[in-house]
C-alpha cells in the first residue's frame, strides 16, 4: 500500500475525520451502465475493480446507472471520500466533466476513447478493432462464403470500427470477402438481433459474424447456432455461452488501465491522461475457443500470431474506421 | 324550498350532519394510509434484504439518508422532482380529459431535440437571458407538436391515442438518434451526439446551488394547473369531456379542440421536461437523454390522483424512493436488482392501502 | 282477487328494511311490506323516495344496513342477485340491464346454466324456447336482433322476457310503462294479469295513476324512504294517492290559455335521416314551429322520434332536406352553434346525452353556459355565482338532493330529469326540444314540469315537444303532428283532436285517408 | 443496386415471411390474452412484466428439468417451460386482479406498477439463481410437418416450425371459440360490455373479471416463455424489450377480435424482418434509423383508416362497483 496521494488524502479527511493523517489504500469507485455479470463491457471493468480490491484498494461500484442518473452516483462517491472514481460508458462524458469540475480532488476516469480529457479526468481508449482485426483473418480462413457479419446495438463509431478492421483483415487472406451490416436497434434485444443475423444469412450467405454489444452479440451466438456458422465473443470470453459457434473472442483485461489509475493516483501524478492499452500491452487479444480448436486451420492461427507480433512491435497498424 | 321539502327536512338535515364527519375520517386515512402502505412494502422489502444477509435498519437508514441526508441528497431529490412533476403534471390535464397519453418518452424526446436546436443555433448569438426562453418555448412546441400528431390521428381518423403515442415514441427516439449521428453530430468528435450546449444555453441556477430554474418551473406550474383544470372554463371542459364526451359535445363544448388540448398540453410539459434535463443535465442530444420520464410519469399523476398537489406528494414519493433506493446499492452495496424490486413493492403496497382507505374509508 | 289467507306466509315479507347511501341519503326507513302470492302490489312514491333502491335489496343488488327479508316464509339472506334469481325473483330495471352488443338471446341466456356447459346452449334452442314465451305472453321480439337496434318498447318487452325466460315466480317491474304507447300498456297489462293468474306475485313501481288503479290489487306509497299507506285499491282513487305521495293535492289538468304563435322560430324542411342501422328513420318530414306555442309530436315510440330530435340538435348526420333556427339553417352543424342559436334541448335519453354522472348538480347545471358570465368571469370560474346558480334553480324545481355538489349519479331518476329540464330552461333558449320530458317522474314534478313548459310557451318560447304519451301530448300542444314510420301522418290543432283519430294515424293513416272515411261513415 | 434482385428470389420471400411469424408468435400470444382480459372490460398495460416472469420463470423450470430429466425425458422439458411461463404470468394476474377488482384501483396505475414489479423481480431472480449468462436450454427444435412440409416455398415458410408455432394457431382458434362459443366467453364479454347488466343477471362480475385477468396474464406469460424457451434457449434481462408494449397496441390495432391479433402481428413481425433484410443490403442512401422505425411507422398507417371507437368494450377500464 502506497501512502496517499495528498490530493486523495485531502478528500478522505473531509468527508471522514476520523480518517485524517491515516495512509489510506486508493479508493476506486466503478459507476456501470449494464449489470456487472454481463460476460462482456461491464464485467471486464468489474473484474478490474476485483483485482483492485484484491490489491488492498477500497472499492464500490454500482450497476445499471442510466445517463440520467450517473452524475448523481458519482456525486455520492465524491461525498464517501473515494478518490477514483471511473465512468464506464462513453456516455458519462458530460456528467463525468462536470462531477469532476465540482470535486477537483477526486481523480476521474471515463470510457470516451476520444482522448477528451481535463486535469482530474483521463479518458482511455478501446481499440477492439485491433483484436477484431485479429478475428477478420480467422473469418478470411474460416468463412466459406466469405461474406461477413456484423451486429451493432447502433451503428456507433466503436462499432463501426470493428466491423471494418474484421473486413479489412478477412481481405487479406480472401480478396472476395465482404461485410453485411446491421444496426438491431437495441443493445438489449436478443430475439431481434437473432433475427437479424439470420435475414443476413439468409440475403447474403453471411457465415461469420461479429457483435458489438450484449444482445447483437447473444443474438448472433443464436443466429450461428441455427444458420450455421461462426461468430465472436465480445469484451469477454463468450466460449461458454456458445461452445458450437462462438469461434474466438475478444477479450479485454482492464488491469493495466485500472493499475494505471491508481498508481497514478497514489503518485500524485495523475493529471488526466490519455490511457491507450491495446494489443500490444496484452489488453486487448482474442482468444480461440478450445472446443473448436481443432475447427481452426493451423495457418489461420500462424497467420494471427504474426498479425498480432506485428501489431505489437508497430509494424502493422491497424485501419481505425470510425464511421 | 317547497312544502315537501321541507317536510323531509329532518331526516335530510341530519344525513348532511351525518356526512361530515365519516368525511374527515377519511381524509385521515388516505394520508395515513398510503405512508402505511409504504411501510408494508419497506417491511416485505426488509425480509428480502434480511434473506439477501444484509442488514435491513442499516440499509434503510442509507435509503433514507441518501434521499434526505443532507443539502446534496436533498437538492438531489428536488433535482429529480422537477421532470417527474412537469410529466406528471401534464399527463394529469390528459388525463383528466380520459386521453391516454402514453407517449411522454417520445415527446420528451422531441422537445429535447427541439429546444437543443435552438440552443445550438443561437447560443453564440444570444444571451442567455433570451435564449432560455427561446429554448423552453421550442422544447414545448416539439413536445407539443409530436402529441399533436397522436391529436390529428385521433380527432381526424380515430386512431386511439394509446397506440398511436406508443409507436410515436418509438419513432420519435429513432428520429433524435439519427439526427444526433449524423446532421447535428458534434464535428469535434466522433460520438454519435450533438455539440455541447453552452453556458448561454444552460439553465441558470440558484446562486451557489445546483437547483435551476426547472426546477421552479415544475413547483410553479403546481397552482397553475389546479387553476387550470378547476378554475377555468377551459379546465372544466376537459374534465366534463373526459367524464363523458357524448355530454359535453352535446352541451356544446368543442370536443375536438378539448382532447387536442389536453394531448397538446400534456406533450408541451413532457417536451419542456426534454429541453429542461437537456440544458441542465446531459447537455447535449443523444442516446438515452429520457430517465423513462414517461412512463414514471404516469406512475405519479396517477398515483397523485391526478391533483396537482397529489402530483407533488407523488413525484416527491418517487424521486426519494428511486435515489435511496439507488443509495442502498451504490454505497450499501445491496444488489441494485433488489433495490429495484423495493421499489416495486413500496409501489404496490402504497396503492393497494390507497385503495383500501378509498373503499373502506368512506 | 286472492284472498289474504293468513295460514300461508306471504310469498315475500320485508321487514324493517334500513338503508343509507354515502352522503348520508337515509334511502329507506324501516319498511316493512308484504306481497302475496299471486298479488300484483304497487309501489308509489315521489322521485327519490326509496322505491328502486327498496326493490335492489330485495334483488341483492344492495346490501341493506337493518331488516330482514323473507321468502315464502323462509329468511332468506341475498348476497347477489344470483341468490335471488335462485329464489325466483326476476327484475326489470328502470334503466334497462341489456348488453347492447348482444342479440335478444344472448341477453336472454346470460347468467342462466347452459345444458352443454362450458359451451353455450344450442342456438336453435334457444330460439324455439323465447318464440314459445313470445307467443304464450305477446311479447313479440326477434331472438337475433341485436339489442342496440331496438327500440326502447322492444326493449322493455326483452326484459320482461328475461324474467321469464329464467322462470320468475316474484317479478318486481320498476317503471316498465314509463317508456310504452299506450298500445303497448294495455298490452302489458293483459300480461301482467296473466301471469298473476298463473300464480306469480309482482311488485309494480309506476307513477301513472291510472295504471295502478288499474292493474294492482293492492298498494304501497313511500315517502322520504318511509312507508307511510298501504290500501286495497278499491278501497282508494288516484287524487288520495298523490295526496299521500306528495303531501298535497296535485293538479293533473294544466290550465293553458290559447296560444299566441308568433315568428316562426324553428322550421325543418323534407328532412331524410337514417338510422344506426343506416335505414331511412325519416323520410321528407316538414315543419315549423312557431313562436309563442308547443307543437308536440305524437306517435308510438320507434317511429323516427329519436333520429328527428338527434338530427335536429346535430348528433345525427342529415341526409337531406334542412334545419332552420331563426331563419339559420344550421342543418348539420354541431351542437354549439345550434345552443348559439337559441335551442334548447330536454333529450329522451337524459345519462346519454345530457348529464355528467360523476360532477356535480351545480356543475350540470351550468354544463352549457360554463364559459359566459356570470359563471365564468376575467376568463375564472365563478364559484359561488355557479352555487348560487344551483341554488336557486334546486328550489324552483324542487329538486330533492342532499347538497348541491352532490354527484349527479346519486339522484333518482325523477330527479335527474329535473336537473336537465332545469338547466335547458334556465338558458331562455328560443327553441326548445323536449323529448319524452316527464318519463319516470312523479305525478308531483310532472305539474310541475308541464306548468314550467306553458309558462315558458306563453312568454314566447317556441317549443317542439316529443312525447309517446298520447296524454301528455294532448295536455300540453297547441298543435299536434302525428309521425309514423318516418313520416308525417297529418297534423291538428290540439283543441280540435279526437283520440281516435290521433290513434288512427299513429297505426299509420294518413290524416286526409281518415277524414274521407270519417266523412263517408257519418253522411 | 443488383443487391436489390435479392428481394425478388423466392429464398428471399420464404425466409422473410419465416422470420416475421416467429417474430409475430411471442407478441401475437400476449395479445390474444389481452383482447380476453379487455373483453371483460379490465385494462391491463402490464403485459411487459407479465411476459418477463414468464420469460424467466419458463427459463428457470425449463433449465431445472434439463438438470435433472432422464435424457429420454428431456423432449418433455420446454413444455414444462412453456407451462411454467403460463403459471408465472397468472402469478402476475392474480396481483393486478386484486389490485384491479377487489381493490378497485385504477386499472392503467396498477398495471404500469407490474412493469416495474416484473422488471425488478426477474433480474433479482435471474442473477440470484444464475449470476450470469451462462445458463443454456435446448430451444424447441423445429418440427416440419409430414408432406406438408415438402410443399414449395409454403411448406417452408407455413410447416417447418417449432411446435409451440403450431400451438399457437390452436390456441387463436381455441380463444376464438372460447370467446363466442362457450359461456365463460359470452360473461367475460357482458361483463366488458355491461357489468351491471352481468350483475343483475346473476353473474359474478368479480369472479369473471378475475378469470379474464388470469386468462389474459397466462397468455402473456406464456408469450414471454416463447421467447426465451421455445425460441432463444437464453434469458438476459429484459430481454422482452418492450415486445409486452407493442402487444398492448396490437389489441387496439385488432379492434379486439382473435384473429386481427394475428394478423397484424404478423404484419409487425414482417416490417421488422423486412427492415433487417432491406439493411442487409446495405442501402447507404437509407439511414438505418429510418429502417428501424419502419414496423412502427407501418403501424400507424395501417391505422390511418381508422379504428371505430364504438368497438372497444363499453366498461374498458372502469372498475365496477354496485353503490
Ligand atoms: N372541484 C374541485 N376542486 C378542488 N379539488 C378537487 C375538485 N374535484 C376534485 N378535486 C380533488 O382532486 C382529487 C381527485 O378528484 P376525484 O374527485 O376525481 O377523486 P376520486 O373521486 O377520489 O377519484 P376517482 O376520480 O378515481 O374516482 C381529489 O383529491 C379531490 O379533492
Ligand atoms: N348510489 C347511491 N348513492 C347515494 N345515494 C343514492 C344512490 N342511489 C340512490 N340514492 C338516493 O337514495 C334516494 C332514493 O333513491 P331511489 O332511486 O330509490 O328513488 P326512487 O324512489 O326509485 O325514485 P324515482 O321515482 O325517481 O326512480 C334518493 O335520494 C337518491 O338520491
Ligand atoms: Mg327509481
Ligand atoms: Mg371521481
Amino acid at each position: 500500500v502506497q501512502p496517499g496521494a495528498p490530493a486523495a488524502e485531502a478528500t478522505q479527511a473531509e468527508a471522514t475525520p476520523a480518517a485524517a493523517g491515516v495512509a489510506t489504500a486508493p479508493s476506486i469507485a466503478l459507476v456501470l451502465i449494464g449489470p456487472k455479470d454481463d460476460n462482456s463491457w461491464a464485467a471486464s471493468a468489474y473484474s478490474a475493480l476485483e483485482a483492485q480490491k484484491a490489491k488492498g484498494a477500497k472499492t464500490a461500484f454500482s450497476e445499471s446507472v442510466s445517463d440520467a442518473d450517473a452524475a448523481r452516483v458519482m456525486r455520492e462517491y465524491v461525498d464517501q471520500g473515494f478518490n477514483i472514481i471511473i465512468a464506464h460508458s462513453f456516455s458519462y462524458q458530460d456528467a463525468t466533466f462536470e462531477v469532476a469540475k465540482d470535486a477537483p480532488k477526486v481523480n476521474f476516469a471515463w470510457a470516451g476513447a476520444i482522448g477528451k480529457t481535463d486535469k482530474n479526468v483521463a479518458d482511455y481508449d478501446q481499440p477492439f478493432y485491433e483484436p477484431a482485426y485479429l478475428v477478420g483473418i480467422l473469418a478470411g480462413y474460416v468463412s466459406k462464403t466469405g461474406n461477413l457479419g456484423a451486429l451493432y446495438g447502433f451503428d456507433i463509431p466503436s462499432c463501426h470500427a470493428m466491423g471494418e478492421a474484421m473486413l479489412a483483415a478477412a481481405k487479406t487472406i480472401n480478396p472476395k470477402a465482404n461485410l453485411t451490416v446491421t444496426a438491431v436497434g437495441d443493445w438489449g434485444d436478443v430475439s431481434k438481433a437473432k433475427e437479424a443475423g439470420l435475414a443476413q444469412h439468409d440475403t447474403k450467405g453471411v457465415d461469420f459474424w461479429i457483435g458489438c454489444g450484449e444482445g447483437p452479440t447473444l443474438g448472433s451466438i443464436e443466429a450461428a447456432k441455427q444458420a450455421g456458422g461462426y461468430t465472436t465473443g465480445y469484451v469477454g470470453d463468450m466460449a461458454k455461452l456458445g461452445p458450437d459457434v462462438v469461434m474466438s473472442s475478444i477479450v479485454w483485461n482492464m488491469n493495466p488501465i485500472f493499475d494505471a489509475i491508481a498508481r497514478d493516483t497514489a503518485a500524485g501524478t495523475f493529471s488526466g491522461p490519455y490511457y491507450q492499452f491495446g494489443v500490444k500491452d496484452d489488453a486487448l487479444d482474442v482468444v480461440i475457443n478450445p472446443a473448436l480448436q481443432d475447427k481452426v486451420p493451423a495457418e489461420a492461427l500462424a497467420a494471427i500470431d504474426k498479425a498480432r507480433a506485428a501489431i505489437k512491435d508497430g509494424s502493422l497498424k491497424v485501419p481505425f474506421v470510425p464511421q | 324550498m317547497s312544502e315537501a321539502q321541507s317536510s323531509g327536512a329532518p331526516s335530510a338535515a341530519q344525513a348532511t350532519i351525518q356526512r361530515r364527519q365519516p368525511r374527515r375520517a377519511t381524509t385521515i386515512w388516505s394520508l395515513l394510509a398510503p405512508l402505511l402502505g409504504a411501510l408494508a412494502g419497506l417491511l416485505v422489502g426488509a425480509f428480502l434484504i434480511w434473506l439477501s444477509g444484509a442488514n435491513p435498519i442499516t440499509a434503510y437508514g442509507v435509503m433514507v439518508s441518501g434521499a434526505f441526508g443532507g443539502t446534496r441528497q436533498i437538492t438531489e431529490t428536488l433535482l429529480l422532482i422537477g421532470p417527474l412533476l412537469l410529466m406528471g403534471l401534464g399527463l394529469t390535464v390528459a388525463f383528466r380529459g380520459r386521453v391516454w397519453n402514453i407517449g411522454g418518452e417520445g415527446q420528451y424526446y422531441m422537445g429535447a431535440l427541439a429546444g437543443t436546436v435552438v440552443g445550438l443555433f443561437f447560443q453564440q448569438r444570444l444571451p442567455g437571458l433570451a435564449l432560455i426562453p427561446l429554448m423552453l418555448i421550442a422544447g414545448m412546441a416539439g413536445g407539443a407538436l409530436w402529441a399533436g400528431i397522436a391529436a390529428l390521428l385521433k380527432i381526424r381518423f380515430g386512431v386511439n391515442e394509446i397506440i398511436a403515442t406508443l409507436m410515436l415514441n418509438y419513432i420519435a427516439e429513432y428520429t433524435v438518434l439519427y439526427l444526433a449521428r449524423v446532421p447535428l453530430k458534434d464535428p469535434t468528435s466522433f460520438l454519435p451526439q450533438s455539440a455541447q450546449l453552452l453556458s448561454p444555453a444552460r439553465m441558470p441556477t440558484l446562486v451557489g446551488t445546483r437547483i435551476h430554474l426547472g426546477i421552479a418551473l415544475a413547483f410553479l406550474l403546481i397552482p397553475l394547473i389546479y387553476l387550470l383544470l378547476w378554475k377555468t372554463p377551459l379546465g372544466f371542459r376537459i374534465r366534463a369531456i373526459g367524464a363523458n364526451t357524448t355530454v359535453a359535445y352535446h352541451a356544446g363544448m368543442n370536443v375536438a379542440f378539448g382532447l387536442a388540448f389536453a394531448l397538446l398540453f400534456s406533450g408541451a410539459l413532457a417536451g419542456l421536461t426534454g429541453i429542461i434535463e437537456v440544458s441542465a443535465l446531459h447537455t447535449r442530444l443523444k442516446a438515452g437523454i429520457s430517465g423513462n420520464y414517461g412512463f414514471t410519469g404516469i406512475l405519479v399523476a396517477l398515483l397523485g390522483r391526478l391533483h396537482p398537489l397529489g402530483v407533488l406528494v407523488a413525484a416527491c414519493f418517487f424521486a426519494a424512493l428511486a435515489i435511496g433506493a439507488q443509495t442502498m446499492h451504490s454505497v450499501y452495496g445491496l444488489p441494485i436488482a433488489l433495490a429495484q424490486v423495493i421499489q416495486g413493492l413500496v409501489v404496490l403496497f402504497v396503492l393497494a392501502a390507497d385503495a383500501l382507505a378509498r373503499r373502506y374509508g368512506k | 282477487m286472492i284472498p289474504t289467507n293468513a295460514s300461508t306466509p306471504p310469498v315475500v315479507e320485508l321487514r324493517n328494511i334500513v338503508k343509507h347511501f354515502h352522503g348520508g341519503v337515509l334511502a329507506n326507513d324501516q319498511i316493512t311490506i308484504q306481497l302475496q302470492r299471486g298479488e300484483i302490489l304497487g309501489l308509489l312514491g315521489e322521485n327519490g323516495a326509496g322505491k328502486t333502491t327498496l326493490m335492489n335489496i330485495l334483488y341483492g343488488l344492495l346490501q341493506p344496513d337493518a331488516g330482514e327479508i323473507f321468502v315464502r316464509g323462509q329468511r332468506s339472506h341475498f348476497r347477489s342477485t344470483h341468490d335471488a334469481i335462485a329464489h325466483g325473483l326476476g327484475m326489470v330495471h328502470q334503466h334497462f340491464m341489456l348488453v347492447p352488443t348482444f342479440t335478444v338471446a344472448e341477453n336472454l341466456v346470460l347468467g342462466q346454466p347452459s345444458p352443454r356447459k362450458p359451451f353455450l346452449e344450442n342456438r336453435k334452442t334457444v330460439a324455439r324456447r323465447i318464440s314459445q314465451l313470445s307467443e304464450q305472453y305477446g311479447l313479440q321480439v326477434d331472438p337475433n336482433a341485436e339489442v342496440w337496434q331496438l327500440s326502447v318498447g322492444q326493449e322493455q318487452r326483452v326484459e320482461i322476457l328475461k324474467t321469464l325466460y329464467r322462470g320468475a315466480e316474484i317479478l318486481i317491474l320498476d317503471e316498465p310503462t314509463a317508456v310504452l304507447t299506450p298500445q303497448e300498456v294495455d298490452e302489458l297489462i293483459t300480461i301482467l294479469r296473466k301471469l298473476a293468474q298463473d300464480g306469480r306475485s309482482l311488485i309494480f313501481i309506476s307513477h301513472k295513476l291510472h295504471e295502478v288503479m288499474q292493474i294492482c290489487d293492492r298498494v304501497a306509497v313511500l315517502r322520504d324512504g318511509r312507508l307511510v299507506h298501504t290500501t286495497p285499491v278499491q278501497a282508494t282513487n288516484p287524487a288520495e294517492l298523490s295526496r299521500m305521495m306528495v303531501g298535497r293535492d296535485v293538479v293533473l289538468r294544466v290550465n293553458k290559455g290559447p296560444a299566441k304563435p308568433g315568428a316562426v322560430r324553428l322550421r325543418l324542411q323534407n328532412l331524410q335521416v337514417r338510422d344506426d342501422r343506416q335505414l331511412l328513420a325519416l323520410r321528407d318530414v316538414s315543419l315549423a314551429v312557431h313562436a309563442g306555442e308547443i307543437v308536440g309530436i305524437a306517435g308510438v315510440e320507434g317511429n323516427g322520434q329519436r333520429e328527428l330530435e338527434e338530427a335536429i340538435v346535430g348528433l345525427r348526420p342529415v341526409e337531406q332536406g334542412q334545419v332552420q333556427l331563426n331563419q339559420q339553417d344550421v342543418t348539420n352543424r354541431p351542437p354549439r352553434v345550434l345552443f348559439n342559436a337559441g335551442l334548447g334541448h330536454v333529450p329522451s335519453d337524459r345519462y346519454k346525452t345530457a348529464l355528467l354522472r360523476e360532477f356535480s348538480i351545480a356543475e350540470n347545471l351550468v354544463l352549457s353556459r360554463i364559459d359566459q358570465p356570470p359563471f365564468t368571469q376575467h376568463g375564472l370560474l365563478n364559484q359561488p355565482a355557479i352555487d348560487q346558480n344551483a341554488r336557486t334553480l334546486i328550489q324552483q324545481f324542487d329538486i330533492r338532493a342532499p347538497a348541491i355538489d352532490t354527484a349527479v349519479a346519486k339522484l333518482s331518476g325523477g330527479n335527474a330529469q329535473k336537473v336537465v329540464l332545469a338547466r335547458e330552461l334556465s338558458h331562455q333558449p328560443q327553441v326548445l326540444l323536449v323529448a319524452q320530458p316527464t318519463r319516470g317522474v312523479d305525478v308531483g314534478a310532472i305539474e310541475y314540469v308541464h306548468q314550467a313548459l306553458v309558462r315558458q310557451r306563453d312568454q314566447g318560447m317556441a317549443i317542439l315537444l316529443i312525447s309517446t304519451e298520447l296524454e301528455e301530448i294532448l295536455n300540453l300542444s297547441d298543435r299536434i303532428i302525428v309521425l309514423y314510420e318516418g313520416q308525417v301522418m297529418g297534423e291538428c290543432l290540439a283543441s280540435e283532436a279526437d283520440v281516435q283519430t290521433l290513434g288512427l294515424m299513429m297505426a299509420g293513416s294518413k290524416l286526409a285517408t281518415i277524414a274521407n272515411q270519417q266523412g263517408g261513415a257519418t253522411k | 443496386m443488383q443487391d436489390l434482385n435479392h428481394l425478388l428470389t423466392a429464398a428471399f420471400v420464404i425466409s422473410l415471411l419465416t422470420s416475421g411469424i416467429r417474430l409475430a408468435i411471442p407478441i401475437f400470444l400476449a395479445a390474444l390474452g389481452e383482447i380476453i382480459t379487455e373483453r371483460g372490460g379490465v385494462l391491463n398495460l402490464g403485459l411487459e412484466g407479465i411476459m418477463l416472469v414468464g420469460a424467466l420463470a419458463g427459463f428457470m423450470v425449463a433449465y431445472d428439468a434439463e438438470q435433472l430429466f432422464a435424457p429420454s425425458w428431456l423432449w418433455l422439458t420446454p413444455w414444462l417451460g412453456l407451462l411454467a411461463g403460463a403459471i408465472a404470468g397468472m402469478g402476475m394476474g392474480l396481483i393486478m386482479a386484486v389490485l384491479a377488482v377487489s381493490l378497485q384501483t385504477d386499472q392503467v396505475i396498477a398495471s404500469i406498477t407490474l412493469v416495474i414489479v416484473g422488471q425488478g423481480a426477474t433480474t433479482y431472480l435471474f442473477r440470484q439463481q444464475f449470476g450470469s449468462l451462462t445458463a443454456r436450454i435446448h430451444p424447441l427444435p423445429a418440427v416440419p410437418i409430414p408432406l406438408l412440409a415438402k410443399l414449395p416455398v409454403l411448406g417452408e415458410v407455413f410447416f417447418q416450425h417449432d411446435l409451440m408455432t403450431y400451438f399457437s394457431i390452436v390456441l387463436l382458434v381455441a380463444a376464438w371459440y372460447f370467446l363466442y362459443q362457450t359461456v365463460g366467453g359470452l360473461n367475460i364479454r357482458a361483463v366488458g360490455e355491461h357489468p351491471a347488466a352481468a350483475d343483475t343477471s346473476g353473474i359474478n362480475v368479480t369472479a369473471v373479471r378475475y378469470g379474464a385477468i388470469l386468462i389474459g396474464a397466462a397468455f402473456a406469460g406464456l408469450g414471454g416463455a416463447v421467447l426465451t424457451v421455445a425460441q432463444l434457449g437464453i434469458f438476459s434481462e429484459g430481454i422482452t424489450a418492450g415486445q409486452g408494449w407493442i402487444a398492448i397496441a396490437l389489441v387496439i390495432f385488432a379492434r379486439w377480435r382473435p384473429g386481427l391479433a394475428f394478423g397484424g402481428a404478423l404484419l409487425f413481425g414482417l416490417a421488422t424482418a423486412l427492415q433487417f433484410r432491406i439493411q442487409a443490403l446495405n442501402l447507404q442512401f437509407i439511414p438505418y434509423e429510418l429502417l428501424l422505425m419502419l414496423p412502427y411507422l407501418l403501424t400507424l398507417l395501417v391505422l390511418l383508416r381508422g379504428t371505430r371507437r364504438a368497438e372497444a368494450p363499453a366498461a374498458l377500464g372502469r372498475p365496477y362497483s354496485k353503490e
